[in-house]
């Protein structure tokens, strides 16, 4: 009593005024830095960088260098540019069925190879609307032949809403570099989309759940019966 | 000749910064005193129970989420056992331990921000908000680990979980269950003996056992008023028999012992994911099924321990694939029952205080 | 009693006395009023620029206290950000309520400026600063922080919003009551200092009031946290109740001139602190004089910050209770006590105080604060705090329908 | 497990006190007329066996040729629950006697039915629209409500 309850807030919010522990904010876009920070990021000694590049090193000492800082994502993280191997996908639109939105639209046309073998269609159109997609990962778990995986990053924001249709070409060109959301295997060979460098793109062909069944097992699976 | 005074009428309307989302409470004043409080709300309707109608089990999953969106993991678990009970489908011992400690994580982080926005409307300038949003950051990055996404978890599905935990999770929660309790110490700290917060929420907005019982309240608010009722104990589903944890309950019913309450069952909580980690054991996550479920015909309901009561679903199933009618027993819109006789007889800064004990989230309340 | 110390160097007399060598004879006066306005403009600069580096500060502190940056994104360390408020809210619309009450609704943000700036004109910061002597400075000071009361009601009554009334009403009822206690904590510092005017208290402080008057110290303190509606008393802008309080209609130009009046009183109370408890710029070593009258204020305002960062807000009632139930009587315990030791220690011919007198003085005041506060506190209702024992009702058995595990009944929360 | 009352018993019990009321039973459910339903739920409340002491939820499934009222209490005593049905006929202006005399907490639920199914409740304090405006053409949750 007697407003001790008073002086211990005091001393919680003091202690979390002078721990360094306690300063959790992630500056987002990017970190202001002083000389010191320039230096240790860059990794040069921070006398060099007076020299180096004057004009960079006179800012830090004001305090308004910046460095870009990232929050720290987990590889499971269901990110919102998709990724698409063509290559794996049939064109059975089962991820369009199952999206509970309805905003993946699939054309697709004959591809003159005998369908009933389960060979591919070709699609014509893929278009997933992220305007409207709530990044629940349905589709992604409804694929069966692993075609579509969810993205890693989230910043998509665009200017226009129709940029946010994501097309086949843009699916075509873009990096693959899936989440392992819903994927073991990814996950099992400990791939992480946001350290993934510019060569690490994962390949169509180890982007399957299920080893890819050699030529003879097909053949003697469904041409001998 | 008595001074002629007329009472005011004042929308705390559902842009206000302090009724946890677009809630509108229509007051009558007389002065600093309230006559009479009437909610209005609807404002964040989305007709969660028309659009279940029209798709399949598990793109239900999804809608729930939204429900009471600070606690996304317990209102996926409540529909996924209703569902489990309908179509008597059964679930993995690793899925129940996985849910568990998701639904305790959950109910940390609600009673978390719970804690924090009392003390926002109490007038501490945000200070103990932002401590319990970092606290809650934690578990946040825990949910990201599991499924991919902080809020809109959508982790479970009719027969399990939908995937394993990370192998960098499990280090992630012991450090979490060693931290949590010494970070809740500082929140009491900075709470429990406080004399301001004392003097404002020492026996204000009192209800009796009696009044909430017959009010069908359910969660931290009756067990305030000293009812020990706790559907994880009274109904031990998942794993909850397997675990030993307690049922912290109020003395008088006031907003204090709401609050303390909460904090108590924080405890709690880290106490049932200790358990949880240390009994959990290798195994399949999901029971192997279709995608899409055609339960049998038939209604069933079930129901489970939300951070805000007592959620059920009630499901009524035609043999198709998707519900021909499912009802939510949202806790939060059944919590207002009795709003209007807290309120009445406090002054403005109480009935801010009142109302933010309640807790409710607007998501669960106009689904 | 005065040490007339003149010094030459930059004060009032030097510009005077510059100008009036300059203009003939007959225009004497002119030079009194080009030292005015310079004196002034030099003053009114100086503080409002202090006003909006302290925005920043405060912003960067709260932000410190909550685990966060604070502003550093305009100019190194976000120095520019109070300027980029000030550009922003000029360039803002500065919209009228309709049906508000034009003219009262305009004069208010002024009413609630002019007394702040007035009061900063009245403190001593240097031995020699000519206003500093003012004979009645206490009772200026008293007079001048009490008009805000009209601003507050002028701005709540004209801008004719429910939100903004309610606020007003609360504002008006507060900032009357908590005047008596800050009036009668400064007639013990009368007292003890034997003068009205600032400078002469600063001279009388031999020890510093603080040790001398702790209970009149806690009073005005208190008295005046509250006086400029800051936490745990800002329930005139109770942004978790009504908004924003009487400022809620507010913008544009008009709400910069309130923002910087609501963060320019922490310096006057600051300042005036300093001036009154903590002998404003006496101190030794080589630090001028006032440099040490900046430190200590500084020191007064982190202890606001750190105050405003962690208390909640006080109900209505209960602030007005506490004024006149707490404070009051504090008041009056430390002005009896005062007027005793006084009549006591003083000796007959020159009436004046010993620094020994002080230090007697110092302990009998200790003691006093001691038993009076303790007395206070239990008669303002502790008992109210305690909180019976946790029963489990008999209207619920969660174990109707299965023999009750043995630790059922453990409601501490202690975790094994 | 919470022990749900088992249907024929509660039906048994009712008839007994009140001839002919509960009309239909299987293992958990009893169906009732909706007029008597005020009756019946003094009775399973104030009942020493029963002592059903909260309503828990109230649901309305529209099943075309008929509305069906779902009640499932719960005994924080007996740790038991119990599920009681009432079918109301036909389409246009049901009403149905409300329950808020007996249990407080069917206030605001009762209003969500009424707003939502279109199910009138008698003597009830203020039954207003709760979710949607005053003004709203129908009611949505119904099979029939094409917008």
């Amino acid at each position: 009593m007697y407003g001790l309850g008073l002086a211990k807030g005091l001393v919680v919010t003091f202690k979390n005024l002078v721990m360094p522990s306690r300063m959790v904010a992630i500056q987002y876009p990017d970190r202001k830095v002083g000389l010191l920070g320039l230096a240790k990021e860059t990794g040069t000694n921070p006398l060099a960088l007076l020299f180096k590049e004057p004009g960079q090193a006179l800012k830090a000492m004001a305090g308004m260098a910046t460095v870009s800082e990232r929050l720290p994502q987990h590889a499971r993280f269901r990110g919102e540019e998709f990724t698409w191997y063509e290559q794996r996908c049939t064109g059975c639109a089962s991820c369009a069925k199952y999206c509970p939105l309805g905003i993946i639209e699939i054309v697709t046309s004959e591809s003159g190879e005998q369908v009933q073998e389960g060979q591919k269609y070709n699609i014509d159109v893929f278009d997933i609307d992220i305007g409207r997609c709530m990044f629940c990962g349905l589709c992604v778990e409804a694929c069966p032949y692993d075609a579509l995986h969810m993205g890693s990053g989230f910043e998509e924001g665009t200017y226009r809403r129709a940029d946010l249709v994501i097309n086949k070409e843009r699916l075509m060109k873009a990096p693959k570099r899936p989440s392992t959301w819903f994927r073991p295997q990814l996950a099992a060979a400990h791939f992480d989309p946001h350290k993934a460098k510019e060569g690490q793109d994962v390949e169509w062909s180890d982007a399957g759940r299920h080893e890819q069944p050699t030529l003879e097992e097909q053949e003697d699976k469904w041409a001998k019966r | 000749m008595p001074i002629k005074t007329e009472p005011v009428t004042i929308n705390l309307g559902p842009q206000h910064p302090s009724t946890h989302g677009v809630f509108r409470l229509r007051v009558t004043f007389d002065g600093e005193m309230v006559l009479d409080a009437e909610p209005i709300v609807g404002y964040l309707h989305r007709g969660t129970e028309k659009l279940a109608e029209e798709r399949n089990y598990v793109q239900i999953v999804t809608l729930t989420d939204r429900l009471d969106y600070v606690s996304a993991m317990t209102n996926n678990l409540a529909y996924v056992r209703t569902v489990e009970r309908l179509g008597n489908i059964d679930v993995p011992e690793r899925a129940k331990y996985l849910r568990v400690i998701s639904a305790e994580l959950n109910r940390i982080a609600s009673h978390l921000i719970a804690t924090g926005f009392l003390l926002d409307e109490l007038g501490a300038f945000h200070t103990p908000l932002v401590y319990c949003f970092r606290e809650r950051e934690h578990i946040l990055e825990m949910f990201e680990m599991l499924c991919g996404a902080r809020i809109t978890v959508s982790y479970m599905r009719p027969g399990g979980v939908l995937q394993d935990a990370p192998e960098d999770f499990w280090p992630r929660l012991d450090d979490f269950v060693k931290t949590m309790p010494g970070y809740i110490d500082e929140l009491e700290g900075l709470i429990t003996e406080n004399e301001i917060v004392l003097a404002r929420t020492r026996d204000v907005g009192i209800i009796t056992a009696e009044q909430a019982i017959a009010g069908s309240i359910t969660g931290p608010v009756l067990r305030s008023t000293g009812v020990q009722w706790d559907l994880r104990k009274a109904e031990p589903h998942e794993v909850y028999d397997r675990v030993d944890f307690d049922i912290p309950i109020g003395s008088v019913g006031d907003t204090y012992d709401r609050y303390l309450v909460r904090v108590l069952e924080m405890r709690q909580s880290v106490r049932i994911i200790k358990q949880c980690v240390e009994q959990i054991a290798p195994g399949p996550v999901r029971t192997a099924g279709p995608f899409v479920i055609r339960p049998p015909v038939g209604d069933a309901y079930d129901c489970t321990e939300s951070p805000k009561g007592e959620l059920g679903f009630y499901i009524v199933s035609d043999g198709g694939i998707s519900p021909y009618r499912m009802h939510i027993r949202a806790p939060s819109f059944i919590n207002l029952t009795l709003l209007r006789e807290m309120l009445v007889g406090w002054k403005i800064a109480d009935l801010v205080v009142i109302f933010g004990s309640i807790d409710i989230v607007l998501g669960e309340v106009d689904r | 009693m005065e040490a007339t110390v003149l010094k030459a160097g930059f004060d009032f007399t030097g510009i005077y006395g510059f100008f009036d060598d300059l203009l003939p004879e007959s225009l004497d006066w002119l030079a009194y009023v080009i030292a005015a306005v310079i004196l002034g403009a030099v003053l009114l600069n100086a503080i409002i620029i202090s006003t909006a580096l302290y925005t920043w500060f405060e912003r960067r502190v709260l932000g410190r206290f909550q685990s966060r940056m604070g502003p550093n994104r305009w100019g190194p360390f976000g120095l520019f950000q109070p300027l980029a408020d000030l550009i922003k809210l000029m360039t803002k619309e500065d919209t009228i309520p309709e049906g508000a009450d034009r003219p009262v609704f305009t004069l208010a943000p002024i009413v609630f400026l002019v007394p702040a700036l007035l009061v900063f004109s009245v403190l001593p910061f240097h031995s020699s600063s000519f206003i500093g002597k003012l004979n009645v400075g206490l009772i200026f000071i008293i007079a001048i922080t009490s008009v805000n009361t009209l601003g507050v009601f002028m701005a709540g009554w004209a801008s004719r919003n429910k939100y903004a009334m309610l606020g007003a009403m609360r504002g008006v009822a507060m900032l009357i009551s908590y005047e008596v206690p800050m009036g009668l904590a400064v007639v013990g510092i009368a007292l003890g200092a034997g003068t009205l005017s600032l400078s002469g208290v600063v001279l009388a402080q031999n020890i510093p009031f603080i040790l001398v008057m702790p209970l009149g110290f806690i009073v005005f303190i208190t008295a005046a946290s509250a006086e400029m509606s800051r936490t745990p008393f800002d329930i005139i802008e109770a942004d978790s109740e009504l908004g924003a309080g009487y400022n809620t209609e507010y913008s544009g130009i008009k709400f910069a001139l309130l923002q910087l009046n609501e963060f320019m009183a922490p310096l006057i109370v600051a300042a005036l602190v300093t001036t009154l408890f903590l002998s404003g710029w006496r101190g030794w070593g080589p630090v001028p004089g006032p440099i040490w009258f900046v430190i200590k204020s500084f020191v007064i305002v982190l202890l606001l910050l750190w105050v405003r960062a962690t208390w909640p807000r006080l109900r209505v009632d209960q602030i007005m209770g506490f004024a006149w139930k707490g404070l009051f009587p504090l008041a009056i315990i430390n002005i009896f006590a005062m007027a005793v030791e006084f009549q006591v220690l003083r000796d007959d011919t020159t009436g004046a105080l010993t620094t020994g007198d002080l230090w007697i003085m110092a302990a009998a005041n200790w003691i006093i604060t001691i038993v009076s506060l303790a007395v206070i506190a239990n008669v303002l209702g502790q008992r109210k705090l305690r909180r019976p024992e946790p029963v489990p009702s008999q209207l619920a058995n969660m174990y109707a329908d299965r023999p009750a595990p043995e630790s059922a009944t453990q409601l501490s929360g202690e975790v094994d | 497990m919470s022990v749900s009352l088992v249907g024929a018993q509660v039906a048994e019990k009712i008839n007994s006190k009140m001839a002919g009321v509960a009309i239909d039973f299987n293992e958990t459910e009893v169906w009732v007329e909706p007029q008597n339903l005020v009756r019946v739920g003094k009775f399973l409340r104030d009942d020493e066996e029963i002592d059903l002491q909260m309503l828990n939820s109230i649901s309305a499934v529209d099943y075309v040729e008929y509305f069906e009222l779902v009640y499932h209490f719960r005994s924080l005593r007996r740790n038991s629950t119990f599920v009681l049905k009432a079918r109301c006929y036909g389409r246009e202006d049901l009403k149905v006697p409300s329950l808020v005399g007996v249990w407080l907490g069917a206030d605001l639920q009762e209003r969500e039915i009424w707003d939502l199914m279109g199910i009138k409740f008698t003597d009830h304090p203020n039954l207003k629209r709760i979710l949607l405006w005053e003004g709203f053409p129908g009611h949505p949750l119904r099979k029939d409500f094409i917008r």
